[in-house]
């Protein structure tokens, strides 16, 4: 099913859930809302036409320059962005949904920003939902077992972030 | 005129004793109540180098006596420490060429014989480590039991005609019990590391040899049966001659029941497939994952004396013990030594000259017995704890049992063996037909034969 | 006991005993490096594995956004370090999708011969440490001694035998050195005739058989809602492979060559009639469904090198000029999946339009593969532990990154 | 004298005896199960041993294969299924000690007097004894299966009496300690003792 | 005659014997532990072995009890196991009910 398709039949069925999406890119991408991800997952798993039965991947981008200087340059507003990427193993398409979170909850530095859990959608979320809330510091509601993955269970901070910087010292090991 | 054959005895006879060597000890001439208690409690037979001591160096009986037991164990436990250190290198090279590549070849030479030295001497090097939650006392005196019970199997084994420890009348039962009894040191290892996986490998010990113990025993009732006698030396003694004569070539049931035998040994002694106490891929290292050093090596001295003694064991009950393929490998160099150098056949040089050849047969079957162990060990994946239970209960038992009952048919109806190669008895005297401790004559003879028999039966229990 | 086993809301058996939390690792001979696995046992019986990872983390992902592309290859070689060789091919493409290059003819081949012989070396060590797992230690020395031959071609291609970082963004750093494809024949032509060593020692031992038929029984809807992919999705029935079912652009790599996907279909596998017979208690999706894959897949592997030396001794031009160390890179983004030996490799890219990308991501498939195994261990015994995690395949350079 | 003679019946039978003794008493006196199973199984051990010096090989054997190698091991392997490390060791009360040291002591001081009481029992043994009356493995076989050759009565019923009960205990021990499923529904295991 | 110097007999034996069946009957009292227990009863019956196979040593009397005595001996070590067997297996029991395997705790009549 081609990109402009799927992205009408989307629209009609999620609405303003569906808050916009690039088909000109290497890998076209739709971006839903935070609300709506867990339907619209549910909804692309179920069809029998789309059958996204596969999920490759979540990655979490920050998009955020320290630098002050080069802050002044970039176009976008600092954001994280949610990659989903689907396929289907029976109907051999792929897909790329797309979250736009806000870098903290509510704006207060150390709220991780939340969304919801795909866990029910697709098993496989629960370890790359860990490893994005361990990396990169997103809080997925609803997840069965949000606990740090890859990094030991009293690590502080995201090392992902952009503003992340590695701790001086941690349990009398130099960190930096 | 050769003790024990009398005048009018058939010539066949006469000749057919000749390939029987006279019994390198007999019973002592002076009756001494205490010492003859003591050794009518645990032996039989009397003992030559006593008999030595006391006749020519004139020592007293008790000096005697304490010189021949420290003689005893000192070659006991140099063959069961020394034969560890030939097997661990044995094994590895061994398991080198099974892996196509070569093994030990730095450490004494060409092929590393001296590495086992080297490691031995590395691990007395070793610290001696308890752990923090080991119980200590028990943790020390593990390995200790362990080797004690597979070294004590050692003294009722003969390795050729009376060449014996300590000659039991019912040794192969001791010698399976003591066997059993390793299975102690390795729980207590277990309990005693204040490992979980220490107690694993203990518990999984436990229930594998406890349960392989019963097949183990019905195994062996089938030679018994055959010899009509727990003596070893009498099971060894009744297969002379050819190969033919051998128990594992008696019948179909014996035949069978040899491989269940070696299936049971090899698990009884913890090899692989069944070495579940110790499995590296699950239990990191089982029972002796807490040991290190000289206490380690004591586990690995005792299993490797176990292999030895249970392939032994197996030579001795179904190979024909110190008995070579051909006669003249062994007790038929008496007569052969003898015509050439004209000596009598009586010659105490020229017995203990076959006793020698019969302990060297012995052994090389026992070291093929171990290598085919090995060889086992490093061809096949473990087996889980269900199924090795599986294939003890489901297996070895029924199979076991079966052939005890074809064992017992053929004692009944010797005559539907199909083996035929045995009846013929090549190169060893028989009797047509033989009265057995126990054992009641079981179709009608005429007179002349039992006491033919009874006359045979009468030289096998002087020597 | 073996049947009631199978029951998976069985989770203990009377006589009471207290349950006891083991570690299974980091440090333990069967873990596959150091993955740590918390057991809660019942005496021999497992009520859950829990899988704890992380200990081999070294942040690849966050070093990814200092250096540029090229730079990082070197940090691919290091995640599944059994197989670099199609680590490197992986984050290549993926560069290549961003830039939009065009790969020339001999490349291609190039790749594909070398990627397939990574594929080799790496299922003879899944192979030989599954025998390892399973209490046997010969087949693991035969496998390295067939691997050591394969390590030696690329030794001679590349000059390094585990961490290449050969194949990379535009080609690979050098050609094959002269000689080479005969090397690379003769190897084949040694090799082919081994398999059947393994077969004797491992596929058919009636042991072995015991020990992974009807263990650890992934159904296909698992395994796909776990992500798993590679030998464990094919091993479950799924017939399903990136190198014919992938993106064009990886796809396009394998264009001509005439390969079969090693799955079990209408209860047979592809080269049914000249491998040994799926045995009557082997249940598709367990241990000795994957192990039987990767063994086919060996011999894929080599049909698709012979191939491969076909085109490439046939192909005209050279084998691609490497991307510039500082290339600029276009802005946007890019992932694409490629099928390791372990399974579905993905890489994501986003750039800025500096030469330094903005974001690095690895999927890596042992990492789903992994993910499933607290599924598959409940109510097994912890013989069985072993026999699941090795068959799963992991190398945790990967899981952790 | 011990320098001059050392008689080795009797220098066995003191160490088998001191040995089984000894461990008796330190089963009794160890607080520590697993300590108590171990110095049981010595103490057994010896006692084989002592079999073995009166000439009952079998029963020697017997002892080693079914008591130290079935018994025990069975009985280490309840320790270990049950003790957990607060169980392991359950104290006595000094009282009960007192009492039991004072009534053990009697029952020991009356047993020990019937012991050397029969003059018979500790006469000197028989110089000689031709060695088919020591031998007796086939003997104690053929008794079993209810033949006898020295006049007395067999013992086919006894044997068979035995088989049947340990066959009973077999069935009656798989039984009691079988293998209960327990599944693991929340509701399940509420239900549970 | 000292018992120390004679030869042995019986009557030493028998004394090994009483000392066993002391030592035991004590454990069977003192321990509150159910296995403790079960090992006090096998020193007891240990103990009547030492003095039936005693009894039966040619060794060591000439009008002994014969075979009788090795045979008595058999049949008590084969139903010592046949009993432990069902003790180990009351006692798992009762640690699966009580959680404990204290006899003093066991005076509740119930499953």
């Amino acid at each position: 099913m081609s990109g402009p398709i799927l992205l009408d039949r989307l629209k009609a069925q999620f609405g303003d859930k569906i808050t916009g999406a690039n088909l000109e890119a290497i890998d076209p991408w739709i971006e839903v809302a935070p609300e709506g991800l867990v339907e619209v997952c549910q909804y692309l798993k179920t069809q029998d036409d789309l059958q996204f039965n596969f999920l490759n991947c979540i990655t979490a981008v920050d998009y955020f320059e320290p630098d002050p200087k080069k802050a002044a340059k970039v176009e976008w507003k600092p954001h994280i962005e949610l990659v989903y990427h689907l396929s289907s193993t029976v109907k051999k398409h792929t897909l790329v949904l797309k979250v736009i979170l806000p870098r903290w909850k509510d704006d207060v530095p150390g709220q991780l920003p939340e969304v919801p859990s795909v866990t029910s959608v697709w098993k496989t979320a629960n370890w790359h939902e860990r490893e994005v809330y361990d990396l990169s510091g997103v809080r997925f509601i609803g997840h069965p077992d949000l606990r740090r993955i890859l990094c030991p269970e009293d690590w502080v901070g995201h090392p992902l972030r952009k503003d992340y910087e590695m701790p001086l010292e941690y349990h009398g090991i130099r960190g930096r | 005129m050769l003790p024990g054959v009398q005048v009018g005895q058939p010539v066949a006879h006469r000749l057919a004793y000749l390939w029987r060597a006279p019994a390198w000890g007999r019973p002592l001439l002076v009756e001494r109540s205490s010492w003859d208690r003591c050794r009518r409690g645990l032996s039989i037979e009397g003992n030559d180098v006593v008999e030595f001591f006391e006749a020519t160096l004139n020592w007293p009986s008790w000096l005697a006596w304490t010189a021949v037991a420290l003689i005893q164990c000192f070659l006991l436990i140099n063959l069961v420490a020394g034969g560890a250190l030939f097997f661990i290198w044995l094994e590895r090279k061994v398991a080198g060429r099974i892996q196509d590549r070569l093994g030990p070849t730095r450490v004494g030479g060409k092929f590393g014989w001296l590495q086992t030295l080297a490691d031995g001497i590395k691990l007395l090097a070793k610290e001696d480590i308890v752990p923090k939650e080991a119980d200590p006392f028990l943790f020390r005196m593990a390995p200790y039991v362990s080797f004690t019970a597979s070294f004590c199997g050692w003294l009722a084994l003969p390795f050729a005609d009376n060449w014996v420890g300590q000659r039991l009348n019912v040794a192969v039962f001791f010698i399976v019990a003591i066997v059993g009894l390793e299975v102690f040191g390795v729980i207590l290892a277990g309990y005693a590391s204040g490992s979980k996986w220490s107690l694993f490998g203990a518990m999984r010990e436990a229930a594998q040899v406890v349960s392989y113990e019963v097949p183990l025993g019905l195994c062996i009732v089938v030679p018994v049966m055959i010899a009509g006698s727990m003596d070893l030396v009498t099971i060894g003694n009744k297969q002379a001659g050819y190969f033919t004569n051998w128990f594992i070539f008696h019948d179909p049931a014996a035949f069978v029941v040899f491989w269940v035998y070696f299936t049971c040994a090899v698990a009884s002694v913890n090899r692989a497939p069944f070495d579940l106490a110790e499995a590296e891929s699950e239990l990191v290292a089982g029972f002796h994952t807490e040991y290190s050093g000289l206490r380690w090596s004591f586990f690995f001295m005792a299993e490797y004396g176990s292999m030895l003694l249970v392939s032994a064991l197996a030579a001795i009950l179904f190979f024909g013990g110190w008995h070579g393929p051909f006669p003249i490998i062994s007790q038929g160099l008496v007569p052969a030594l003898a015509a050439m150098t004209g000596a009598s056949v009586d010659s105490p040089v020229l017995v203990y000259l076959a006793n020698l050849a019969g302990c060297a047969n012995l052994i090389f079957k026992a070291v093929i017995g171990v290598t085919v162990m090995m060889w086992v060990r490093w061809t096949l994946p473990r087996l889980r704890i269900d199924q090795v239970l599986t294939t003890c209960l489901k297996y070895c038992v029924p199979l076991a049992a079966l052939c005890f009952l074809a064992e017992v048919w053929f004692q009944l109806y010797p005559h539907t063996n199909p083996m035929p190669l045995n009846r013929l008895q090549w190169g060893a005297p028989r009797a047509s037909i033989e009265v057995r401790e126990g054992w009641l004559p079981l179709s009608p003879v005429s007179p002349d034969d039992v006491q033919e028999a009874q006359l045979t039966h009468s030289q096998e229990h002087r020597g | 006991m073996a049947t009631r086993l199978e029951d998976p809301r069985v989770v203990e058996f009377d006589v009471r005993t207290d349950e006891m939390l083991v570690n299974m690792g980091p440090q333990h001979p069967s873990t596959h490096g150091v993955l740590r696995l918390v057991l809660r046992t019942d005496g021999e019986v497992v009520s859950e594995v829990q899988p704890h990872i992380g200990y081999l983390h070294r942040c690849a992902e966050k070093i990814g956004e200092n250096l540029t592309p090229r730079q990082w290859i070197p940090y691919t070689d290091r995640m599944d370090y059994l197989a670099g060789m199609n680590m490197n091919l992986g984050w290549s493409l993926t560069v290549e999708k961003l830039l939009r290059y065009e790969l020339p003819e001999k490349a291609r081949h190039l790749r594909v011969i070398i990627c397939e012989l990574g594929r080799i070396a790496s299922h003879l060590v899944g192979m030989g440490a599954y025998g390892l797992d399973l209490g046997t230690f010969s087949p693991f020395l035969y496998a390295f001694r067939e691997r050591e031959k394969i390590l030696d071609l690329f030794e001679e291609a590349c000059g390094a035998r585990l961490t290449y970082s050969y194949i990379c963004p535009g080609g690979a750093t050098a050609d094959l050195p002269k000689g080479w494809l005969q090397k690379c024949e003769k190897f084949l032509d040694e090799f082919a005739p081994v398999i059947d060593e393994y077969h004797a020692l491992l596929t058919t031992n009636a042991i072995f058989i015991k020990r992974t038929a009807g263990i650890g029984i992934l159904p296909a809807e698992m395994a796909i809602d776990y992500g798993c992919s590679g030998p464990v999705l094919r091993g479950s029935g799924v017939d399903f492979d990136l190198r014919r079912d992938g993106e064009p652009r990886y796809t396009s790599m394998y264009d001509g060559y005439a390969f079969e996907v090693v799955v079990q279909k209408d209860g047979h596998y592809p080269r049914d009639h000249k491998y040994p017979p799926v045995p009557k208690e082997a249940v598709l999706g367990d241990c000795w469904h994957r192990f039987y894959v990767r063994m086919l897949e060996v011999v894929q592997s080599m049909d698709l090198v012979r191939q491969g030396i076909e085109f490439y001794s046939r192909s005209k031009g050279d084998w691609g000029t490497p991307i510039k160390l500082n290339q600029k890179l276009p802005k946007g983004e890019a992932y694409l999946e490629t099928e390791a030996p372990r399974g579905q490799m993905g890489f994501y890219i986003v750039s800025d339009g500096s030469s330094i990308p903005w974001r690095v991501r690895a999927r890596s498939s042992s990492f789903c593969n992994l993910s499933v195994v607290s599924e598959l261990c409940r109510g097994c015994l912890i013989a069985d532990v072993p026999a699941i995690v090795g068959s799963l395949d992991i190398v945790m350079g990967e899981i952790d990154r | 004298m011990i320098g001059a003679v050392i008689d080795w019946s009797a220098f066995l039978f003191y160490l088998f005896a001191a040995v089984a003794c000894g461990f008796a008493l330190a089963v009794v006196l160890s607080n520590h199960i697993v300590h108590m199973a171990f110095y049981l199984t010595l103490a057994l051990g010896a006692t084989a041993g002592l079999f073995l010096l009166t000439g009952s090989q079998f029963v020697g054997a017997m002892q080693f294969m079914i008591y130290v190698g079935g018994t025990l091991v069975l009985l280490v392997f309840g320790v270990m299924l049950t003790a957990q490390h607060r169980f392991v060791s359950i104290r006595t009360r000094a009282g009960e000690w007192i009492t039991a040291a004072v009534l053990g002591g009697a029952l020991l001081m009356l047993l020990g007097y019937v012991a050397w009481a029969v003059p018979d029992w500790h006469a000197a043994p028989p110089a000689h004894v031709p060695p088919e009356q020591v031998e007796s493995t086939s003997r104690l076989g053929l008794a079993l299966t209810g033949v006898r050759m020295d006049g007395g009565s067999g013992y086919a019923l006894p044997f068979v009496i035995v088989s049947v009960h340990l066959l009973v205990v077999l069935i009656g021990a798989g039984y009691l300690a079988r293998a209960r499923v327990r599944v693991s529904d929340a509701a399940a295991r509420k239900e549970m003792p | 005659m000292t018992p120390w110097l004679g030869p042995i007999t019986v009557s030493h034996y028998l004394t090994v014997g009483a000392v066993l069946f002391v030592a035991g009957v004590v454990c069977m009292a003192v321990k509150r532990n159910a296995l403790g227990v079960l090992m006090g009863v096998e020193l007891v019956l240990n103990g009547a072995n030492v003095n039936f196979v005693a009894f039966g040593s040619p060794l060591l009397r000439s009008t002994s009890l014969g075979i009788d005595g090795q045979l008595l001996a058999l049949f008590v070590i084969v139903l010592a196991a046949a009993e432990a067997a069902v003790a180990l297996a009351i006692a798992l029991n009762f640690y699966n009910n009580f959680a404990t395997i204290d006899v003093d705790r066991a005076d509740e009549l119930k499953g």
